[in-house]
């Protein structure tokens, strides 16, 4: 008895290397950039600004290691929040060059330098101080959709029996780290802030389609609402945001389908 | 400022504080305080998996992970501890999957398992199949699985409130916690929480290192805040240093990626762990990996311009199995160094991971005071705690397994407590000493640069702490912490507003990095053996008859040792059960 | 649990009531289906009335009224005037949703499109189905080929 | 609630950009829809009143007008199939962008056989 994964052959003990990766390569090249922030500071400011600063960077650098630099070298007051630094905690969604990502996961050398990078608090939550703003309205709507496993009848003694295809089919919504990204870049979100957002639909997908799960029905019942997800215009900004890769649009749209076949 | 009142409060939202919520939060008033938000916690950086002996691929048991935990830590494990954990893992695991945790299936639908650096069937005989996983996200779905559940229940979470003081009151004459101290973030106030019991659940403290897999925010901020009230740290010289860090930058690479069937390759393409451990090669344990690989580095086998790193080679692997297994890690590769891992060895190197030491707990969770003694109320779990279930080298996948057992073990301990006591009586003005911190901290007029001298604190501590250690570069590491402290004095914040001011956050958490560098290399110092993660040049032999114990570090101001004034080192023996100390060979 | 109710760290947001109905649903299943609909009839009276024979220059009082003689188009044009209305009205509707802040400008913006919608589809209706192709007195090169026969 | 934040565009893909246009386009031809039935109404009141109004479709300006509006009407068509065929065909969403150039492409078309016809009825008498 065994899974899935069938157990590779022996790997040889020696092999020759490509010339590339054993051999010496260059120097680290440095180069020079130019992040223009919109920095907000609530005591001073009523509206946000836009400052510029040079920095000297290297080759593997991230928008971060940028905004690091700045804030350690420069300016101390310059506020973002962060933690992992690899992608992996949802703290640094913002938006680089106008478009939402993790400052952390967008490397300058994929960036065109020749202009400045301009660099955003995301849009359509209240900002509270240059880059940071206030998460507290998308969390409520992602708690509002129910995102826990609800079962009923007595708890089994082992685990619950789930096939491997039962589960891979919500394995794409389990991947999301509530970074924001999505719900702040999407159109309808900004107009009045009412909307559920994509993020909160994709973690109400997450347990929709868990085969363990028995609260799908009243999962459906919220998102079929006026704020739900019918408010969706399927213009995919979210799914080019989401720096997990979730196909934030096709997990809508397939909430969208349950409704409907459970109405019809 | 505010005063709250409630019967426990957790400082953290990891994995652990938030397994503790969930217990704690059904018995009595719980508030959870975190300096971030709950799922931006560095659980959720956790990749490989979880063991436990569920026995669902092959044949496996309990007593046989507890062996493998006591080897693996190289026989300082409180072996009791170890026996708890390893036996209470199957139901941890159980339990997340009932919470919801989406765990890779077998195909007869059970929880999938696979092999993990160190774990084996039969007290060494082979590797076996233990560690319970989602994909490389295992940690992520731990953290989604219990915010999730404190969702459902309602705990109450104090988001982005930094907590920098913990009170302690002396009642007959033994001192108990009456509450905390935090500050929120957000408007830059103090608030007092008043608390029958204080759970610390603040992770680790990774950050002291320049290479390190850990968050920015993993500062040690909860072992920094209790050893400020003389309650010791237990074992800091141990620290570990994960083989796979991506080369340069410290993210990443879990073991899985050998357990899956990676294997590393010096500059000549040799499979090196052959000649290091040739039973079970590429899987041994990671101090032994690590310091392989940093021989191997050593001796001029290393690859690329600088000849630093050596290689994580996967392409003999399916590109449909990477996929399946391994996704994150891989999109980490191509992202950050920009190599294709199904055609291309990725450059790796060791990379500080975890730190084994901690808050000295038994395994109630109940923090001791000394060797004897426990704190009335204080409790703490997971990587700030020492329980001491990992020694001097945790074993992959242990630590998720410990933030669940004695997450859930100080959660239920210290809500019993709380419904047993009354609150304890908070002084006059306990925000005092934090207030005068910051501002101190706010009004200095110095000329440092916080991260000018963290900068220099890490790069020692990466030269002179790291996989190598001599009696020399520790004195080194001592002499630039020395110097930094008095930097230290001379700092200046230059953010002066209230809101959302981390530049002043940075400035508090460097004081207790300096101040855990410290412990560590004391600790070090004091340990003239190599054993786990600890590898001293000048004694390469582990010394089972002089260090056959913890090391305990106390704040005294009168003490002075190994030369260090302000620390006292104290030792205390390690409960030995079952497994008498071998020779640790794989 | 008697201990004081102390309030979160930040207040909450207030979010709209919930509308727990089918009408969003509803609304968003007409969009679709009037669209599949709207697309033959729109393109087959554009295709009528401006490609056929010489364009706009051929429509005047006798082409309408030739072809509301024909009961086939009466049908056709009546249905895509409802199904245009309610799908433009439905349309609108959801933009006024998304950019009127104000409740009180949004239940103004909102009555000023039904009514303007109502008064449409009541003309139009009316139009097409009391519209007379040879009315009295008019001049009789205006009227359609049809009416020659009275 | 939060307000829209300000700063500079969003630089959203085809897909934001499409919809934009959909709006755009529906708006438009809705006022359309609105002046179209008013003047076809005219054909109650008397002959003359509408042959009068319906001769100034045939002004040359109104008759690039009309122009403009059948590209917007052919434009949300085509692009309203596209939404519906991403809300209905699970293949749809992986293919989005695919689906809007083939939007794009039959708009061409479609205008392509249009204008010609068009431009020669207004320009051609
Ligand atoms: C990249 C990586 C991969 C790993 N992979 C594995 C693995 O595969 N298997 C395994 O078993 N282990 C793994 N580990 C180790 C394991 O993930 C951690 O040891 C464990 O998650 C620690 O959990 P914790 O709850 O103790 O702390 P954390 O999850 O770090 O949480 C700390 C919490 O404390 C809060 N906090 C900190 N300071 C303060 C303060 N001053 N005031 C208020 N709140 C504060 C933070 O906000 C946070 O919520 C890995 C670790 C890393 C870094
Ligand atoms: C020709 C066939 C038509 C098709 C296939 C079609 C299709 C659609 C679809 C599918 C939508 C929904 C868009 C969404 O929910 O994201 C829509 C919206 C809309 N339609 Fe149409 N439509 C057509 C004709 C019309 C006409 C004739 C009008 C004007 C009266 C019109 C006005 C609108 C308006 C105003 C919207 C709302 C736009 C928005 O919310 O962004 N449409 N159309
Ligand atoms: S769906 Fe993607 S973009 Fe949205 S919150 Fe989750 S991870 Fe972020
Ligand atoms: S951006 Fe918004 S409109 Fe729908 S497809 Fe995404 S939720
Ligand atoms: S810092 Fe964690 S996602 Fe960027």
């Amino acid at each position: 008895m065994s899974s899935d994964s069938p157990q590779p052959a022996e790997p040889a003990s020696k092999i020759d290397l490509p010339a590339s990766v054993g051999g010496s390569g260059g120097e680290i090249p440095t180069f020079d950039v130019t992040l223009r922030i919109a920095r907000f500071i609530p005591e001073t400011d009523s509206e946000p600004h836009y400052e510029d600063y040079q920095v000297t960077m290297q080759g593997t650098d991230r928008v971060l290691d940028a905004l690091h630099k700045i804030k350690w070298e420069i300016d101390g007051s310059l506020s973002f929040r962060r933690s992992c630094a690899h992608g992996v905690c949802g703290s640094d969604a913002m938006r680089i060059n106008g478009r939402n990502r993790l400052a952390c996961k967008t490397l300058l050398k994929d960036i065109d330098l020749n202009k400045p990078i301009t660099v955003e608090a995301i849009k359509g939550l209240p900002l509270e101080k240059d880059l940071i703003v206030d998460m507290e309205p998308f969390f409520q709507s992602y708690r509002e959709i129910m995102p826990f496993l609800v079962t009923s009848g007595h708890e089994p003694t082992r685990e619950r029996i789930q096939s491997a295809e039962e589960r891979q089919r919500f394995d794409d919504t389990t991947k999301c780290i509530l970074c924001a990204a999505c719900t702040s870049s999407c159109p309808v979100f900004w107009t009045d802030g009412q909307y559920f957002g994509p993020a909160a639909i994709v973690n109400a997908h997450r347990f929709i389609f868990d085969s363990r799960d028995e609260a799908s029905d009243m999962r459906l019942e919220i998102l079929n609402d006026k704020e739900g997800v019918w408010r969706c215009r399927t213009t995919f900004n979210c799914t080019e945001a989401c720096p997990r890769g979730i196909q934030v649009t096709k997990a809508i749209s397939e909430v969208k389908q349950a409704i409907l076949s459970r109405s019809f | 400022m505010q005063v709250h009142h409630y019967d426990v409060v957790i400082v953290g939202a990891g994995g652990a504080g938030m397994r503790a919520a969930l217990e704690s939060g059904d018995r009595a008033r719980t508030a959870v305080l975190t300096k971030l938000y709950p799922t931006r916690s560095h659980t959720g950086a956790a990749q490989g998996g979880m063991c436990a002996a569920l026995a669902n691929v092959e044949e496996d048991n309990w007593e046989w992970h507890t062996f493998d935990t006591v080897k693996g830590g190289d026989y300082v494990v409180d072996q009791d501890a170890a026996e708890i954990m390893a036996k209470e893992a199957i139901d941890a695991v159980l339990d997340l999957e009932k919470m919801g945790l989406p765990f890779n299936r077998t195909p007869e639908g059970k929880i999938d398992q696979r092999r993990f650096g160190g774990h084996t069937r039969d007290h060494g005989k082979s590797a076996v199949r233990r560690s319970c996983y989602a994909a490389d996200r295992t940690g992520h779905m731990i953290l989604q699985t219990l915010y999730q559940q404190c969702v459902k229940r309602e705990v109450e979470f104090y988001n982005e409130f930094y907590v920098l003081d913990l009170i302690m009151t002396e009642v007959d004459g033994h001192k108990r916690p009456a509450g905390v101290v935090a500050y929120e973030l957000a408007t830059g106030e103090l608030h007092t929480f008043q608390a029958k019991s204080v759970i610390f659940a603040t992770g680790g403290a990774g950050k002291v290192f320049k290479t390190t897999s850990n968050a920015h925010t993993l500062t040690g901020d909860g072992m920094g805040v209790v050893f400020r009230h003389g309650i010791p740290l237990e074992d800091m010289e141990f620290v570990q240093f994960h083989p796979t860090g991506l080369a340069g930058l410290g993210i990443l690479l879990s073991e899985a990626a050998r357990g899956e069937g990676g294997i590393l390759r010096n500059s000549e393409g040799e499979r090196f762990m052959e000649r290091y451990a040739p039973t079970i090669k590429d899987l041994a344990p990671r101090d032994i990996v690590a310091r392989s690989m940093a021989n191997e580095v050593r001796e001029g086998r290393g690859c690329g311009p600088n000849k630093d790193y050596v290689l994580l080679d996967l392409t003999h692997l399916e590109p449909a199995h990477i996929d399946a297994k391994l996704p994150d890690i891989t999109e980490f590769a191509r992202t950050y160094l920009g190599v294709e891992p199904y055609t291309e060895p990725v450059p790796v190197f060791p990379t500080c991971h975890y730190v084994m030491g901690g808050v000295p707990t038994n395994i109630s969770a109940e923090v001791l005071a000394d060797n004897d003694h426990k704190v009335p109320g204080l409790y703490a779990a997971g990587e700030v705690a020492c329980v001491s279930v990992h020694g001097a080298n945790r074993l992959g996948t242990n630590s998720l397994l410990d933030i669940n057992v004695f997450g859930k073990r100080a959660g239920i301990a210290a809500a019993e407590y709380a419904n047993s006591v009354d609150f304890v009586e908070l002084p006059e003005s306990p925000e005092t000493f934090t207030s005068e911190l910051l501002e101190g901290l706010l009004s200095g007029q110095g000329t440092e640069r916080v991260a000018a001298i963290r900068k220099d604190l890490q790069e020692t501590m990466d030269t002179n702490m790291q996989v190598f250690r001599t009696k020399e570069s520790m004195q080194r590491a001592l002499d630039d912490i020395e110097a930094l402290r008095e930097r230290y004095k001379n700092i200046v914040v230059q953010d002066k507003g209230k809101r959302f001011n981390l530049d002043l956050l940075e400035a508090v958490e460097l004081n207790f990095l300096l101040q855990i560098a410290e412990v560590m290399t004391a600790g070090a110092m004091h340990r003239k053996e190599s054993r786990g993660g600890h590898f001293r040049e000048d004694f390469e032999k582990r010394d089972d008859e002089n260090y056959m114990h913890h090391t305990m570090a106390y704040r005294d101001p009168d003490a002075t040792s190994e030369g260090i004034p302000g620390i006292r080192l104290e030792t205390k023996p390690v409960v030995v059960t079952r497994y008498q100390p071998m020779e640790r060979k794989y | 649990m008697s201990a004081p109710v102390i309030a979160t760290p930040r207040s909450g947001y207030d979010r709209h009531k919930s509308t727990r109905n089918k009408f969003e649903m509803l609304a968003w299943v007409f969009m679709r289906l009037s669209g599949v609909v709207l697309v033959v009839l729109i393109f087959g009276h554009l295709y009528v009335n401006l490609m056929v024979g010489k364009g706009v220059h051929a429509i005047d009082f006798g082409f309408v009224a030739g072809k509301w003689a024909n009961p086939f188009w009466q049908i056709w044009d009546l249905l895509m005037l409802w199904l245009a209305m309610l799908h433009g009205t439905n349309g609108i509707r959801t933009i006024i949703n998304d950019y009127a802040e104000r409740d009180t400008a949004r239940l103004w913006l909102k009555g000023f499109l039904y009514l303007a919608a109502m008064i449409i589809v009541v003309l139009g209706t009316l139009v097409i189905f009391t519209f007379s192709p040879c009315p009295h007195g008019a001049a009789a090169d205006l009227l359609p080929s049809i009416c020659q026969a009275h | 609630m939060p307000k829209a934040s300000t700063g500079t565009l969003y630089r959203g893909h085809e897909g934001m950009w499409s919809w934009v246009a959909h709006r755009v386009t529906g708006v438009g031809i809705f006022f359309f829809l609105l002046v179209h039935v008013l003047d076809t109404s005219l054909v109650r009141v008397s002959p003359e009143a509408y042959n009068a109004v319906i001769g100034t479709y045939k002004t040359p300006i109104m008759g690039l007008g009309e122009c403009a509006l059948v590209a917007a009407i052919v434009f949300h068509a085509f692009n309203g199939l596209r939404i519906i065929a991403v809300d209905f065909w699970k293949g749809a969403t992986k293919h989005q962008r695919l689906l809007l150039w083939i939007v794009l492409a039959l708009w061409v078309v479609t205008m392509a056989g249009f204008l010609p016809r068009q431009l020669m009825n207004v320009f051609g008498g």
